[in-house]
């Protein structure tokens, strides 16, 4: 972790102008490829990059017992795993503050928008339920997870079957899903904002902000992270921006 | 459950009131800042330690001090008994605690330095995370830490399809957004934000501005909880 | 953790002259204050404060399987938090030595003198019994832990209820209860031995013996700590003045 | 069950014969070498980072590199999920695949160094510890590491009586036993050997080679995968 | 369950009683020191190591050698199982072994050291902390490092309302208190007590004097088992 | 851990002259003995020395639910402790990867063939089996652990009673065995190939070869380890020679 000061200067300087180290426009994402269905053993998968970033979900679900407060429906959980094989500064050993916040945005998002229809995934009421097992892992780490593992959760659980057969309840069904969020993350440095931040964005970032966004333009989750600070004006253009990049992104994502 | 009747809400107050606040600076003796803040049903004792030297060297700031927040629930403090010991959700507020009060502190004054900001949350119902924060920007400022502004923070919501602010606990289990915010309240520039839920633009804006007035007010009870703390010292 | 050895020097030659640096005299312990149902989320509990030692206990009550040897008995379970916020020398992670001996001691007075009448927390023989969970925060540290977190216990637990409603079970009734103990604690420095020390004495302190004395003045639990040794006469010593001790300090908890 | 059927195995396969392998060099931007192997139903990508100053201090060798390898499943690997981290059979497999792989770097020519080597199975389907040192070796390649040798390996095994090649997932619960075995091929010593189930030793003769012999058809592949690579550069 | 009949215990030791014990010095090739001690049920094996260098560096004492006892129960030495690891008995029972021990240790002669004490529980019946101490005291002086006094370790406790030597493991369960007693022998002072149960001031008195003789018999036991270790060297 | 380079010397000199520094012959094993029954608390037990190395292997049972997989058969687990008693190297913490190389050798070794006969400690299909567990603790080590904790388990299990009368389920019955492994183990330094290593040896070790040989002679399972290489011809030579010494080895384990 930590950029040079040398490089730092560069993106600052380059920040002034308008311009990103990859020629890229502040309000420009870079190109975004999905592939689904790449793991056999999965309920459901994707593997997805954005630029040089690739992140793999992989969906399992198992047959346990609903939370208390739940009694009518499924479970979900989320967990990004920053494995050392995506980049030299990921470590081995449990999860750290970083891929721990990184987990929770992409739940929260998920969760919040209701994409899955949890109350569907009841099997008897207080007793059996589908935990959907939403599971993460970057494998190459060129800037963006926020939205790099947003994007892939929804298109794996978008690739996902219930898998009856293998618990013996008769035949295979799709996961029974509403619209996906759209996440879009934005960080400012040296006064700039740019979307969807490369490395060395993202290593020399100050602030960032991450919104996910519903089909209607609704906000359904949102997160701010890092030291820097952003004004109320930031905020809501962020906001407006990504309203519209994310419909972009939601083409590619239900194409 | 009618969360909002006749414009109030379950514990009667308006959409834009907040919750009986009250703040004491110091009431810890060990301690180099603390703070005990009541809030609603929440109680938080926060405490500060620094700056001192960062231990073990490798987690030193050649630059700056490294700010170590610590938000914890005690075990006790929920309806169902929490196992002792971080989890995930406390890991997550722990850093954006430390990354909004980072904003504010004048780190580059004590490079290779730590600052340990101590949150326990004793009582809790709903907005601990604001709590904890207004109480460690207390107790922050108790310690003498040097900072340009004493951040301050709050959150607003929405329920039964009304946006309000500072949700109690049913509010914030049965509502339908949770937004905490947390400012610099001078500039008010955004140090902590987050949200959940389902709000429109319109509702997000409107919530935003709750918040800020929330804030404003608190901040005001910051320093006058800090105030008093002094005045005590200079009538003794 | 450590003294300085110039404090350690003028607590040793206090010491020799019959005083303690606050003054105090060898038996004498320092005020006592207790504040009952400070937290509205516990069952029970107690703030505590001996001179500007502070812990807070709480009681939370759950519904689990009995211990096989004890199927008509709950359970108690009983822990220490060594919090950071207390004291600059407390650290977070997993208890330590520290912490674990002052559970299990604290837990001790109060279970063997079957303060809790477990026999009357079971529900059903063998299958349902209350679970009762003593958590003690320490959040000012300034000496003698060992009684501070024995009388926060006792408070809490006199102060709690059994959440019948909560678990839909007819009304909260009071926690059924016996006499409490009472733990006072002595540490040995430079030949002195005092009663309740304060963190400069902690600190200088050789050897600590920590006494739970019941209603009737008998003995419940003790725990000799530290590399200093006592002699029998001492420990002797140290067992009548608790009786004493424990006498007023008795009369503040059932007050 | 039958394994066996006319002399030809569950996929069709015949007892000498391996699944299809597709070995990819080079795939990963960020590490400094990287594979990614299909091999039957098993999907690998192997990365490497390094040779690199080892921290903490305490780990290093003063007269060759450390070879610091990583063998994981991802949770959506295997039927039932797996849970995250380091479990015994992992453990035991990272240590045996660092062994085997340190025999052919030259790891004196890097005292006080540490090679992370990642093997991440991301589909699995029996074989997964032979493919990950496959994809390893070749990753090592392409991170320019020097090596007297490039590594394969490849398990023969026992099914329904007869000796075969190259396990699939049913074969392995339910056949006789299992033998993986890398080598280095030049020289076709033996890096890596483990065996369970129960063979005669005349069985453990006849298997021992026809896993030599899958050894050295997969060592080919290897060499091709990264031949690509390199006259892809020279293309560009 | 009668614990005391016609004045006898159920094992028919009189109240004054101590089991059977048998101290072998010296039965560890690897070990700076060791001991096997048999006590009644309890099998205990003793192992010292040091001094040495105390690492990681932070660990060390400048003034002295640090004492890192380690008091383990395996875990077939219960009726159920154990599992492997230490819980939070045996890490009290670590901490006050250390102390006793370092109270006798001349640990000034050795700055920066640390002497590591290993004691492990391989068959347990009731007063295996004594027996650990008992055990890691010869194991000491069997590893040569220079003490003031041979500490020694026995119980006392009540069991039917009459005050008793050495607890057997259903004593100890269904008695009315347990007194775990060290001294070093020649002072007589209190290196370790314990106590729990419900004891009047005069049971308790009768009690420590009881743990007392037990101690003074047991102190004879140690060095006869020394002694002979010498005396069988010496014949060599 | 680490051998000295004077020690090395030393001993790849004698390697080259046929020598090895106890004298032994290099396919010369070090006497062994096997003491059975030798822990009250235990199922089953044996303490085991080769050499100068001594391990204790304890036998417990619990009743528990089967893998689902095997819904009709006990289970067993296997747990080598390297207990910091046994050697200045072994450090006390979780078990590190040596130690758990070294269980998962000896349980495959019990496990492939097909010694506990796992079928037999079923209770009812599906719902309640025996499960076995093999705990190993090494009180001495001066060499070769692979083949004493694999005598030693398989001691201790022939000298297992199953514990009925515990449970309320009968008499006590003698564990339902068959035929036991053998291990046999090799090391490899500067060319020569021993077996039975002393310390010196395991730390001078640059390739070590594991063998499981069962009544008949067959393999039954094999572990090569650390990272020098074989030949073909070397592991043929090992198994053969396994097949010779093991046949010894199992007169004392059956005698």
């Amino acid at each position: 972790m930590g950029i040079s000061s040398v490089k730092k200067d560069y993106l600052y300087r380059l920040a002034k102008e308008g311009k990103r180290p990859d020629g890229r426009a502040f309000n420009e994402y870079r190109p975004i490829k999905i592939e689904r269905g790449v793991i056999n053993m999965a309920e459901g998968s994707a593997r997805v990059s954005i630029g040089h970033t690739t992140v793999l979900a992989g969906i399992k679900m198992d047959i346990g017992e609903p939370y208390p407060d739940t009694p009518e429906e499924g479970a979900m959980s989320t967990a990004v795993e920053l494995i050392p094989l995506a980049s030299p500064d990921f470590e081995s050993g449990p999860p750290r503050a970083d891929a721990i916040e990184l987990s929770r945005v992409v739940d929260r998002g998920i969760r919040e928008s209701k994409f899955i229809q949890l109350e569907k995934l009841c099997i008897e009421p207080g007793e059996k339920v589908w935990i959907v097992f939403i599971d993460i892992h970057v494998l190459d780490y060129d800037g963006n997870l926020f939205d790099a593992c947003s994007l892939a959760a929804s298109a794996a659980l978008m690739n996902a079957k219930i898998p009856n057969e293998r618990f013996e309840m008769g035949e295979d069904v799709p996961m029974p899903l509403s619209d996906p969020p759209v996440s879009c993350t934005f960080v400012k440095y040296n006064g700039a904002i740019v979307v969807d931040p490369s490395l060395d964005e993202d290593e020399a970032a100050e602030a960032r902000h991450t919104i996910a966004v519903d089909k209607k333009g609704d906000i359904r989750a949102m997160q701010k992270g890092l030291s820097g600070s952003f004004t109320v004006e930031e905020i809501k253009n962020n906001i407006n921006n990504a309203r519209i990049i994310s419909k972009d992104i939601r083409k590619i994502l239900e194409g | 459950m009618e969360l909002i009747k006749d414009g109030k809400r379950i514990d009667g107050r308006a959409p834009d009131e907040l919750r009986p606040i009250k703040i004491e600076a110091g009431p810890l003796y060990r301690a180099d800042g603390s703070c005990y803040l009541e809030w609603g049903g929440n109680k938080i004792m926060a405490a500060v330690y620094g700056p001192k030297e960062a231990i073990p060297r490798h987690i030193q700031d050649s630059t700056k001090a490294v700010i170590n927040a610590r938000y914890n629930m005690a075990s006790f403090s929920v309806e169902d008994r929490k196992r002792p010991g971080p989890d995930r959700r406390s890991q997550e507020i722990s850093k954006i605690t430390a990354e909004a009060l980072e904003n504010v502190i004048l780190t580059e004054m004590f490079p290779r330095a730590v600052i340990d900001v101590n949150i326990e949350v004793l009582d809790a119902d709903a907005g601990t995370r604001c709590a904890g924060i207004t109480a460690a920007a207390v107790a922050l400022a108790d310690a003498g830490i040097p900072m340009r502004d004493i951040p301050v923070a709050c959150a607003a919501g929405k329920v039964d399809g009304v946006v309000v602010l500072d949700l109690l606990g049913d509010e914030d289990k049965k509502g339908d957004a949770d937004l905490p915010v947390a400012i610099a309240p001078r500039s008010e520039e955004i140090l902590l934000l987050q949200m959940d839920g389902h709000m429109t633009v319109e509702e997000f804006d409107e919530a935003l501005e709750l918040a800020l007035k929330g804030c404003r007010e608190i901040s005001k009870l910051q320093k006058e909880a800090l105030l008093k703390k002094y005045k005590t010292f200079e009538e003794e």
